[in-house]
C-alpha cells in the first residue's frame, strides 16, 4: 500500500474535482450540480442512508466475482493448458459470451425468483467470461520452455499448476479482475433495481428517477470510491504474490 | 541402460535427428559433442521425455523415458529456473515433487556450489552463472537415476568450472549416476565422459563413439594420451562439423 | 376564418421542430395518428417524435434539451420541479394502469390480496397507483408485499407464471394479461385517478407558445378521429410504431380518448401529496405553479 | 481462420442448440420459445428486418472500439512505459473507471445530443478503460532484458514502441479486444435504447416489450453471431500477427 | 578512448563494482576474464549505457556513454534476440535502427556466421549456438564505434567458436573497432584481448590488466610465452576469486 495511499491519489481526487466544479460551473444545469453541494449531500446522507446501499453492494460484487473466480479459473485453466480441452470449450465460449446476458434477466428471473441469487449470478455471469477469456489466453502465451523443468521432473497437474500456471498467470489474472471489476460494478444498475431496496444501483437509479441529481451524484462518487477500494485491494494482492516482478 | 533404435526427430520436413543408434549400460556418464545446431539439445529432450515427437525406439531400463517413473535430473542448456521461486524455492522445487522435501535444503552441496549467500534471491536478480549454478544445485539434489546436463558448465570461468566439474565428478563416485552431458570442450568431455559420443550435424548423427580412458583423472591434462586424444577429437569434430553445412 | 388564422400559424412556426418524447403505451397514440394522418403538417407544425424504452432516458433527453416536451405523468413532473428543472404540465393524456392478480390468484379485489406479493416500479406513477387503491381500501403499504420489478415484460412474464400474485401494469399490458386469464382487480379509470400527463420544458412553453397550441390542435383532430374510427383500422399501425405487444390488437378495448385539457386540479393535489408523504419531495408546489395554462390562454 | 471455421463451432452450435431445445421443452413457457421456431422466425425476418439492425449496431461497435482503441492504446503505452506518466495517469483512471459510465447517460445527452454520436461515445467509454488497464498492465510485464538490445542502439521512443512495445503487447492486446468486443455488445442495451429505431439492442429491447419472444430470441442469436464475426475476425488477425508465437 | 575513474554501483546495499579505474585507448580490444558473479556483465551493461545506477565518472570518447551518441555493438549474455523477429529482422534490426538498412544484409558476414539457411526462421526455433551467432552477425553488421561482448562464443563447440573467433579477428582488423569482450577462458582471452583484465568478486574490483603479446596470433597456442602467460592468469583468476566469496 506504500505507494498507492492517499497521496496517490489525492493530487488526482483534487484535479477531478475542480475539474468536475469547472464544468459544473460552466453548464450550469442541475444535471450537473457542483461537487461542493454533491459533497455536503453525501455527507448529511452517507451514515444514514448510502452505507446500507454500499454494503449490499460490495457484498453482491464480492460474491459474484467470488464465484466467477471458483468456476472460471479452473475452465480457464484446462482451456489454457489442455488443447482438447479448448477444442472443446472455445467454440461454446465464443458462441456464449457476446450473448447479452441482460435479455436473459426475465429467465433468470423466473428461474431464480427476486431475491439476492440472481442478482449475484448476474455478475457471475458477465464477470466469468472476462475471467475465463484473459486466463485461458495468458495461460497459452507461457512459453513451453518454461514447463520443461517441472515436466522432467515428472511433475502431476496440480504441482504443474501450482508451480508454474498459477504463478505466471497471476499478473494478467489480477489485470483481468481489475477489469472485471469495473465491469460487475457497471452490471450493478441491471442486477439491483429488480426485487431490492438496497444496493448503489438502485440508490443511483431511483435518485436518476426522482430527478434528484444530488443524491445520484453522491451515490455515483461512493461507487467510485467502492470501485477505488476494490482496485486498492488488487493493489495490494499483487504487490504480495508478485515480489519476485519488482524491478530494482 | 539407454538403448536408443533408429531415432528420428524432425521438425517440419527436415530431419534434425537422423537414425541415432545408442547403447549406454547403467552408471555410465557419457559426453556429446558436435557442432553448433546438431541436435545435441534435442538428444536431450527425448531422453528426457519433453520431445514426444520421435520416430524409433528409446528406452530407459526397458521403459519409454517418461520422467514419472524415472527421476530424472534435467539441466536445460537456459538453466530452466522458475523465475518466481526464490533460489532456495528453485533448489527444493525438484526434492518437492518427488515428495523428499522434508530431507531440508542439502547445505553442503550448497555451499559446494557457492550458492549459500544467495538463497534468497530471485533468479532475475543473479549473473548468469549464478543461475546456472542453481540449475545444477536443482540436479544434484534430486539423487536422480539419469542426469541430463546441456552444457551445464558453459557460463562458469574456468576456475569455477573446474571446481564444480569436481563436485560431479564426486557425486557420480558416490550415486553412480548415468550421465549424459553436452559441453563444447573437448576437455570437458575428455575429464567428464567415459564416452565420447561425437555428433555430424544437418541432420544430426552419430559420427564417433569413443572410449575414454581419462575420465575423472584430476591430472588428465598432463597424460600421454590426452594431446593426441583431444587432437583427435578435435579433428572428427571438424569433419563431422564439415560433413555439411551448421 | 379559421383558415385565414391557420396560416398565420403555420407562417410563424415554419422553421421550428417540435420534438416531443414518447414511451410504449396508450397515451402516445394520439401523436402517432396525428403525424401518420398529417394533421400536423395540416396546423403547419413540424413535430418530431422520439420513442424511448424507459422514463429515465425520456427525462435524460428531457432535461438535456433535447426534447421540448413528452408523455409523462404527474410524479415526473414533480420529480423534474424538485429536481430544479422547470418543466410545466400542459394537458392529461389517457393513460391507464390496472391492478392484476395473478394466475391461480383467487382474490378478486384488493382487501382478498392482504399479505400477498404485489409488483410494481418503485417511485413511480405505478406505485402510486397503487397507493391510491390501498388507501381507497383503507390499507397501508403494510397490508401487502411490495416487489420492486421495473421492467414492464419481466411484471407481466413473471405474473402469468404465478410466480407473483398481483402486479400493476400499464395499458396495454394489463389488458393482455386479463386476455391471458388474469383477473383486473382494479384500475386508475375505474378509480377516476388520471396522473397521466403531456410535460414541456418551461422553455418551450415561453417560446413555441403558438407551436405547441398547433400541435394541441392537431392532437386533438386525432382524437376525434380515433374516437370515430373502428380500432381495427389503426390498430396494427399503431402498434408497429408504438412498439406495443401484437396481442394489443385483440385484447385491448381503446378507451374513449379525451381531447387535450387541462389535468384535473384533485390529480395533482393527490400526486403531491403522495410525494410529500414519502418524502421523496419536500416542497409542496401548487396546481398553478405547475400547470400551464397555455391550452385555455 | 483454418481451426476456427465451420466445422470448429458446428459441434457447439448444435450442442448448444440442443440444450436449448431441451431446456424450452422442460421450462414450456412462451419465455424459452423452442430453438426450431426461433431459427424459422430468424429466416423469415433476417433480410427484412434484422439486417439493417446488425449493420448498425456492427457499425457503433467497430465506431466505439475504433475509436477507444487509438485513444487508450498510446495513453496506456505511455503509462505502461514511463514510470511518471503512470504514477500521474494511473489514479485518474482507478477513480474514474469505476464510475458507472450508464448513470452519466443524461451527461452524454447534454454533450452530443441523442443521436449517433452519444451512442458511440457511450461504448467507446466503457471500453477504452478495459483496453488502458489490460495494455498497461501488459507492458509492465515486459523484462527489461528485453529493451537492452534497443536501448543499446540508441533506439527512438518510436523504434521501441514498433519494435518492442508493440509486438510484446499484441497479444495481450487481442486478449483485451476479445473481452472488450463483449462488453461493448452488453452496452448496446443502453445506447441503442434512445433516439434511433436501429440496432439490435433497440430490436431486442423492442421485441422485449412487446412480448415478441421470437422477435427477442431472433434477435440475441444475431447478436450472438456478430459477437463471433468479431471474435474470428480477432482471431485471425492474431493469426497473422503472432505467427512468432505458432507453436510446433 | 574509453574512461572509467573511480566507478562504483550497488545493488541494495552491497557494492556489485567497487572502485574500477580504467584507461583504455581507442582501437584497442580488452578481453575481460573474471568469476562467476564478480561484475562483468554489469561493467558491460555501465558502458554500453544501460546502467545508470553508478558512482564515478564513466567515458568514452570523452562523453557519457550514450548509444545515441555512439554506435554501440551490444551482445548480452543471453543474446538479445527479439522473439518475433526473423533472423534476418534481427540482423537488420541494428541497421534499421542507425537508419542503415538500405545497404541491406551483409551475405558474406552471414555467410561466415553460418547463418544464411536460418535466415527466415524465428529465434525460438534456433538452437542456443545458432542464436548467439545470430546476436554476432547484429553487432557486427552494424560497423560500431564500440563493440562490448558478454560471453559471446559460450554456446559455440570448439571448432564453430575458433572460426567466429576469427571472423572477429577479421573485422577488427579492417575496422579497428574498440572491443571489449567478457570471456571465462584463458584461451579465449589470449587469443582475442591486447589486454586482459582480471577482475576479482563481492564486490568485483579490478586485480589485474595484463598486456598481451598473443594476440590475434593464429598460433599462439605454440609460442613458447603461452603456457607460462595461461598458468599466470589462471593464477590470477584463483586468487581473486578465493580473496572473497563467489
Ligand atoms: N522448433 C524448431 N523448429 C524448427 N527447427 C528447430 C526447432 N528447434 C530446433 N530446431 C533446429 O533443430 C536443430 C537442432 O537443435 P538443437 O537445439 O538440438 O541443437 P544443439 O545441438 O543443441 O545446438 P547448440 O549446440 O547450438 O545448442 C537446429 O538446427 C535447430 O535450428
Ligand atoms: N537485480 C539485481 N539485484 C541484486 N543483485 C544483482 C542483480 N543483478 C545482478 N546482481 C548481482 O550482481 C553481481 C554481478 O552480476 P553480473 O551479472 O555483473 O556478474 P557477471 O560477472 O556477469 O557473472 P557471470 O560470469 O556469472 O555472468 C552478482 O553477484 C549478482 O548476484
Ligand atoms: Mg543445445
Ligand atoms: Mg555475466
Amino acid at each position: 500500500m506504500k505507494d498507492k495511499s492517499w497521496h496517490f491519489y489525492l493530487p488526482a481526487m483534487i484535479l477531478l474535482l475542480i475539474l468536475w466544479y469547472v464544468i459544473s460551473i460552466i453548464v450550469h444545469l442541475p444535471i450537473i450540480p457542483s461537487p461542493v453541494l454533491v459533497m455536503e449531500r453525501l455527507g448529511n446522507i452517507f451514515t444514514q442512508t448510502i452505507a446500507i446501499h454500499a454494503l449490499y453492494s460490495l457484498w453482491r460484487i464480492i460474491a459474484g466475482v467470488f464465484l466467477a473466480i471458483i468456476t472460471g479459473v479452473p475452465i480457464a485453466v484446462m482451456m489454457g493448458y489442455y488443447k482438447k480441452c479448448d477444442k472443446i470449450l472455445a467454440p461454446i465460449v465464443y458462441l456464449t459470451y457476446p450473448i447479452p446476458k441482460i435479455a436473459l434477466l426475465p429467465i433468470l428471473m423466473l428461474l431464480a425468483g427476486i431475491g439476492e441469487l440472481p442478482k449475484v449470478i448476474m455478475i457471475f455471469l458477465i464477470v466469468i467470461f472476462q475471467v475465463l477469456v484473459a486466463i485461458r489466453d495468458s495461460i497459452k502465451t507461457i512459453p513451453k520452455e518454461m514447463f520443461f523443468p517441472l515436466y522432467s521432473l515428472g511433475a502431476s497437474f496440480r504441482q504443474i499448476f501450482l508451480n508454474i500456471l498459477w504463478p505466471a498467470v497471476l499478473p494478467n489474472f489480477i489485470t483481468s479482475l481489475r477489469v472485471a471489476m469495473g465491469t460487475a460494478i457497471s452490471v450493478l444498475f441491471f442486477t439491483e433495481t429488480f426485487g431490492t431496496k438496497y444496493g448503489m444501483g438502485y440508490f443511483i437509479m431511483d435518485s436518476w428517477l426522482r430527478v434528484n441529481y444530488l443524491d445520484m451524484y453522491a451515490g455515483i462518487v461512493v461507487l467510485s470510491l467502492i470501485g477505488l477500494f476494490l482496485f486498492g485491494f488488487l493493489d495490494l494482492v499483487e504487490n504480495y504474490f508478485c515480489k519476485w516482478k519488482k524491478k530494482v | 541402460m539407454i538403448t536408443v533404435d533408429r531415432l528420428y526427430v524432425r521438425y517440419d520436413d527436415t530431419n534434425i535427428l537422423e537414425d541415432i543408434n545408442l547403447n549406454l549400460p547403467t552408471g555410465i556418464t557419457c559426453a556429446v559433442i558436435g557442432p553448433s545446431g546438431c541436435g545435441k539439445s534435442t538428444l536431450l529432450n527425448v531422453l528426457a521425455g519433453l520431445q514426444k515427437n520421435y520416430q524409433g525406439l528409446v528406452q530407459i531400463n526397458g521403459a519409454n523415458p517418461s520422467p514419472k517413473k524415472q527421476t530424472i535430473g534435467f539441466i536445460p542448456q537456459n538453466y530452466g529456473l522458475l523465475p518466481w521461486l526464490t533460489v532456495k524455492e528453485n533448489i527444493l522445487l525438484g526434492l518437492k515433487i518427488k515428495k523428499e522435501a522434508k530431507q531440508g535444503l542439502p547445505r553442503n552441496l550448497v555451499d559446494n556450489l557457492g550458492l549459500s549467500n544467495l538463497l534468497n534471491r530471485y533468479p532475475n536478480n543473479l549473473s548468469g552463472g549464478q543461475q546456472q549454478r542453481v540449475s545444477l544445485a536443482r540436479a544434484f539434489a534430486l539423487k536422480a537415476d539419469l542426469l541430463l546436463m546441456d552444457e551445464p558448465f558453459s557460463a562458469l570461468d574456468a576456475i569455477t568450472r573446474e571446481e564444480m566439474q569436481d563436485v560431479f565428478i564426486d557425486l557420480w563416485q558416490k550415486q553412480k549416476v548415468s550421465t549424459i552431458l553436452v559441453t563444447h570442450y573437448v576437455e570437458e568431455a575428455l575429464y567428464l565422459g567415459q564416452k565420447i559420443i561425437v555428433m555430424t550435424s544437418a541432420p544430426g548423427g552419430i559420427y564417433k563413439i569413443i572410449d575414454n580412458p581419462l575420465f575423472s583423472d584430476k591430472n588428465f591434462r598432463d597424460r600421454e594420451i590426452f594431446s593426441s586424444l583431444s587432437k583427435e577429437i578435435r579433428n572428427y569434430l571438424k569433419k563431422a562439423g564439415s560433413k555439411n553445412e551448421r | 376564418g379559421s383558415t385565414t388564422d391557420e396560416k398565420e400559424v403555420a407562417d410563424n412556426t415554419k422553421t421550428e421542430t417540435l420534438k416531443i418524447g414518447l414511451m410504449p403505451d396508450i397515451d402516445s397514440i394520439p401523436f402517432i395518428i396525428a403525424q401518420e394522418k398529417g394533421y400536423f403538417k395540416e396546423e403547419g407544425v413540424d413535430v418530431e417524435l422520439q420513442y424511448f424504452k424507459s422514463a429515465m432516458d425520456r427525462d435524460s433527453a428531457l432535461q438535456s434539451g433535447n426534447l421540448d416536451g413528452g408523455v409523462s405523468d404527474m410524479l415526473a413532473a414533480g420529480f423534474a420541479k424538485a429536481g430544479g428543472f422547470d418543466v410545466k404540465i400542459t394537458s392529461s393524456t389517457n393513460g391507464n394502469y390496472c391492478l392484476i392478480a395473478g394466475t391461480g390468484n383467487t382474490a378478486k379485489s384488493l382487501a382478498e390480496m392482504k399479505g400477498q406479493n404485489i409488483s410494481v416500479s418503485k417511485n413511480t406513477i405505478i406505485e402510486f397507483v397503487l397507493d391510491e387503491m390501498l388507501a381507497q381500501n383503507n390499507m397501508t403499504e403494510a397490508d401487502i408485499n411490495k416487489t420492486v420489478i421495473p421492467q414492464i415484460p419481466t411484471r407481466l412474464e413473471m405474473l402469468q407464471n404465478g410466480k407473483l400474485d398481483g402486479a400493476v401494469l400499464p395499458e396495454p399490458m394489463g389488458s393482455i394479461a386479463v386476455k391471458n386469464g388474469s383477473y383486473l382487480v382494479n384500475s386508475s379509470e375505474a378509480m377516476k385517478i388520471n396522473p397521466g400527463v403531456m410535460v414541456f420544458t418551461n422553455d418551450s412553453v415561453e417560446n413555441k407558445k403558438e407551436v405547441i397550441k398547433a400541435m394541441y390542435r392537431a392532437y386533438d383532430k386525432a382524437i376525434e378521429y380515433l374516437n370515430s374510427t373502428p380500432q381495427e383500422e389503426y390498430m396494427d399501425l399503431v402498434i408497429e410504431t408504438a412498439g406495443l405487444p401484437p396481442a394489443t390488437k385483440d385484447a385491448l378495448v381503446m378507451p374513449k380518448y379525451m381531447k387535450a385539457a387541462l389535468p384535473e386540479k384533485s390529480d395533482w393535489d393527490k400526486s403531491i401529496n403522495w410525494l410529500n408523504k414519502k418524502e421523496l419531495v419536500t416542497e409542496k408546489y401548487n396546481y398553478e405553479d405547475i400547470v400551464s395554462d397555455i391550452l385555455t390562454k
